[in-house]
């Protein structure tokens, strides 16, 4: 069975997989984002309370939630690297880390630029957007662990079991606002039976958020293909794909 | 040889280390007794205002100190090869994961909790406040033990290792700190802290149920 | 005692360090009694080889059985096994009757001696109470051999077993080896001293290419 | 060899190891990093409150990171014979003391001063009271590292040198931080800081000239 | 070149180390060129003594006397001497040649050789460039010894300088401390292996005694 499953996940045919997802997947990415700018930027009404400051949400949003999202991929990625060690699993942590810091980065760029208008101030220590900077302390964790480790299998695992161990923040990162009374806006979005907030400003956000995750696959596959190449370097497969290209493994 | 004997005999081993040096059990302690001292001499003698920062200066000194003394919890193991060893003698690590955290617990977290006594009344802490303060303190200290016995385990024999466990551990500890804050400064309004204690407790028995593997893990992961 | 039926396989092993490779991949069987000495070069790889077999590197390619099954499928190979590297196993703050103590506390090999009859054998008694600290190195190197006397492993890896040590403990542990082997035990050792104990020794040699 | 060569030479080896191993010379600067971000979770969100301690936080983070950054100024060079070697060349240990204090200072101390803009800023501090803060860190800084080294190198090691250090060394440390606390208290009065500030630079003048002998004596004696 | 006249004299050299005490006491005069094999059992205080010999350990009595001065009053009985002992005085951290320029850099011994040559010396080329925490045992030997061939030293101390390493490295080391002797020098050396050279080595037998 695990045979199986190891066959099934194994770098070459993941590699191959891999190319024809994000030849999908870039292309529609850039429709959802364009439909999501557009329509956030001209067709979103102005907010009565705020004005038009409020229309970052349409970034600040979709990469708070791929923050919290890419963190647990990460989390399941780590459980098959831990029980059934997939290599494709390996890689797409190693991988992932950096897209999540860069999520969690933008979420509190944006947060604070938006919290200056709306707050008066660039930053407040705030439950929710401390956690916020945990996660991001936890991501960096993770890249600086799997950079001490020299060995990219073993640093794998070990980042595996450090991604376990801090997954216990995210409910406290999702939940800070309801625990505590903060600043931070409550939930206006997922609540879906009713949302608080206008359909058209809604539909452009929800455009974003599908837009953001498809980046974030199709920027993935991109860095997992060389990472696997590196992975595998000595076996033949990447030798005929690097001798018959030339170098350069990004253009294969 | 049964699970007791195992946690016995890495207990009486670290005790015994720890009896012979001293006073490099006595670091973190030191520490943390003149981070908390340092404080007046850095806000000046407002009494007041000390009073007021003092749950919060306890708890990070507590955290800090924790957090370095956990670092070295495998270091001379993974130096001198003794951790090699245990792991070749087919003892199961997730107990000798389990019998360090309770060494470092009562060797370090326990005296931090004695300590914090006379600081706390130093710095003029109101008893309630100074009670709840113990119990937040005693509850988070065990996890603080727990989760850092999984770090320095992750991360023992890495160059650097100082460093990366300071920067895995303090995002992990936050939330206990959070908890520790929020139930004293609510004693301190007079409020209820339970539900923050019933959150740390709970905590705790996470930790005790899972840190342990993690551990094991992460010593099979170092070693190989 | 003896071991009824000892048996390591290892097939083209090869080993990565960095830029090190192991090369040409390491194949061979020992079938107890037999006595192994690993030679090469220095920077050769035996102490790479040594610690694959014992299971503590995972080697890049390769298989190695005990008994005719894979050591990562195997829950007692541990068990069966005596390591002893570069570094003691020696905590530097207990005395060695501690550590020895220590060792036989946590130990799953079967143990056939008391610690303080392990140290008698390796005439260790008159520093057993020094903490490992205080030590000389020869002494250090006594102590941590000291674990050969202790348990009944039927696979022993030493790895430069002769450092430090006088010719008085240098016989001594010859002498350790030879009764393993006795025993239908295999022993192998890397070290650039020649062996001198009754036993034939089989010579592996360990060739060099960085790559 | 000239002593501008030596103190090279020494300067030189300081860098190359720090660069290769970035992740210990990273420590005490997450570890101060970290250490000023816990009040905010500790202290809970008042930010009137926050920017009232921030001085003393990040005075009282700035010593303690260099307390224990000093700790291992001497350790591996004692450990791999370094030192001995060192000291058998020649060379005047005084000026290697210097050379070593220079390096931490560069390594240790200026990142410090670099990561407190943002910190101060981040918890809410007023710009003139950060010029301030900035200007008593940088004098205090120096001061740090030079007595630092000396008390590095009285007890490199010896067993625990880790709490030796912080028991010997925060006591030196407590006159600069009464100096710098009360510049910055001035400041926020928006009285003059410069009586302390001319302190600071007195005590930087002394260090410099004195603790180099001192360092040379204790490595002297720990060689022995 | 060679050296004019060097002469150590040591008398009544009584050494304590906790419990320990070297004893009987050590009286010996070596006119260069002469090469001293400190021999006797593990723990018989053969590092104490040479720690000693070279100013490292104050004795508990007795005199030591480089060309007929006592050494705690000669300022340059350091740059006299080479010792290298059982650690490497290495930084783990920096390459090999890193290590050996900045030896050179801070010694104020005679330089006679860069640290490439001195490298080149020693065979240790190949591994100039890894950072000494990659190394070898043999390795990290090898290039530790390298100082012998950096500066130019009429006494040489070298504690078990063969540890580890294999059979041409021994020859080449074994060669380098013949033409130290054929230079007038004086070495010093600890060890439990049969020196090979072509000079005479003259044996000191050091008793052990604990009290
Ligand atoms: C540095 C400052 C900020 C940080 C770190 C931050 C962080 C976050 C995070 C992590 C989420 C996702 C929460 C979840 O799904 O569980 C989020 C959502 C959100 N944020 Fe922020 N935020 C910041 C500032 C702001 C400001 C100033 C506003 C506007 C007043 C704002 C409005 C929102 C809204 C409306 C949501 C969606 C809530 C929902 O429906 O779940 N944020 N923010
Ligand atoms: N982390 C590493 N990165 C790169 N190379 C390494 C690493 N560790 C070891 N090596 C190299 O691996 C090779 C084999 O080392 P090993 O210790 O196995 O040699 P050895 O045969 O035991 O030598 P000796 O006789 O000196 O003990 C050496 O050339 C060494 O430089
Ligand atoms: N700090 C100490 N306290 C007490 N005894 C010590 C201390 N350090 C060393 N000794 C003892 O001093 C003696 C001499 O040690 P030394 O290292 O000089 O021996 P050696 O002749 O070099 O032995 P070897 O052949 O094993 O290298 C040993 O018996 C050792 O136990
Ligand atoms: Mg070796
Ligand atoms: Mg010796």
């Amino acid at each position: 069975m695990f045979d199986f499953l190891n066959k099934y996940a194994s770098l070459m045919h993941f590699y191959r997989l891999s190319r024809r997802l994000s030849q999908w997947l870039a292309p529609l990415t850039a429709v959802l984002m364009c439909a999501g700018v557009v329509g956030g930027l001209w067709f979103a009404p102005t907010d009565y309370q705020q004005g038009d400051s409020f229309r970052i949400i349409y970034i600040h949003v979709p990469s708070a939630w791929m923050s919290l999202f890419v963190y647990m991929s990460m989390a399941g990625a780590a459980v098959s690297i831990l029980v059934w060690r997939v290599k494709v699993a390996e890689i797409a942590l190693r991988c992932s880390a950096p897209l999540g810091a860069s999520f969690t980065f933008l979420a509190l760029v944006t947060g604070s630029i938006w919290g200056k208008p709306m707050w008066g101030t660039w930053w407040v220590w705030d439950a929710r957007l401390t956690s916020e900077l945990i996660l991001l302390f936890l991501y960096l964790g993770i890249m600086a662990l799997q950079n001490a480790i020299e060995d990219r299998r073993v640093a794998a695992r070990a980042a595996a079991v450090l991604t376990l161990i801090g997954v216990v923040n995210i409910p406290i990162i999702h939940y800070s606002v309801e625990w505590w009374s903060t600043l931070h806006q409550g939930p206006t979005v997922s609540k879906f039976d009713r949302p608080s907030i206008h359909l058209h400003m809604l539909i452009p956000l929800l455009l974003m958020s599908v837009g953001f995750t498809t980046f974030y696959i199709s920027a993935l596959m991109v860095r997992m293909r060389t990472e696997i190449l590196r992975y595998d370097r000595k076996t033949n497969w990447v030798r005929e794909i690097v001798t018959t290209h030339h170098g350069s493994p990004s253009s294969v | 040889m049964s699970p007791q004997a195992l946690v016995c005999a890495v207990l009486r081993r670290e005790f015994r280390r720890t009896a012979r040096n001293q006073s490099e059990a006595g670091h973190p302690l030191i520490f943390f007794v003149l981070a908390v001292m340092l404080f007046p001499f850095a806000l000046g003698p407002d009494t007041a205002l000390l009073s007021v920062v003092a749950p919060g200066v306890i708890w990070v000194a507590a955290l800090l100190a924790a957090s370095f003394s956990v670092e070295g919890l495998f270091r001379s193991d993974f130096a001198d090869g003794s951790l090699e060893l245990m792991a070749l003698s087919g003892a199961p690590l997730a107990l000798v994961g389990l019998a360090k955290a309770l060494a470092h617990w009562l060797v370090a977290g326990v005296p931090v909790l004695l300590l914090t006594l006379p600081l706390a009344v130093g710095l003029g802490l109101d008893p309630g406040v100074l009670a709840i303060l113990m119990a937040s303190l005693a509850l988070g200290s065990g996890c603080m033990s727990l989760l850092g016995t999984s770090i320095s385990a992750l991360t023992v024999g890495l160059r650097g290792s100082g460093m990366l466990v300071a920067l895995l551990i303090l995002p992990l500890y936050i939330p206990l700190l959070i908890f520790g804050a929020s139930a004293t400064a609510n004693a301190a309004l007079g409020l209820s802290a339970a539900a923050e204690l019933y959150f740390l407790a709970g905590l705790l028995v996470l930790a005790l149920t899972l840190t342990p593997w993690a551990t094991a893990t992460a010593l099979r992961i170092r070693l190989s | 005692m003896t071991y009824p039926s000892t048996r390591l396989d290892v097939s083209n092993l090869i080993l990565e360090r960095g830029e090190f490779v192991l090369s040409p991949a390491l194949t061979f069987t020992a079938q107890g009694p037999s006595l192994i000495q690993l030679g090469g070069e220095n920077g050769a790889g035996k102490t790479t080889a040594l610690r694959a077999l014992a299971g503590l590197v995972t080697p890049a390619s390769g298989s190695i059985h005990w008994c005719r099954q894979s050591i990562d499928k195997l829950d007692n190979y541990a068990t069966s096994l005596n390591y002893i590297g570069h570094v003691s196993g020696l905590s530097a703050e207990l005395s060695v009757r501690e550590n020895l103590e220590f060792i036989a506390a946590i130990g799953r090999q079967q143990q056939v001696r008391s610690p303080a009859a392990a140290l008698a054998l390796l005439e260790a008694q008159t520093f057993a109470e020094q903490p490992v600290r205080q030590l000389s190195a020869g002494q250090r190197q006594r102590a941590a051999l000291a674990r050969l006397a202790l348990f009944d492993c039927p696979l022993w890896m030493l790895d430069e077993p002769f450092t430090a040590l006088d010719a008085d403990s240098r016989k001594l542990v010859e002498n350790l080896i030879d009764d393993h082997l006795e025993r239908g035990g295999i022993a192998l050792i890397a070290t650039h001293q020649p062996w001198g104990g009754r036993h034939q020794a089989t010579q592996i040699h360990l060739g060099r290419q960085s790559t």
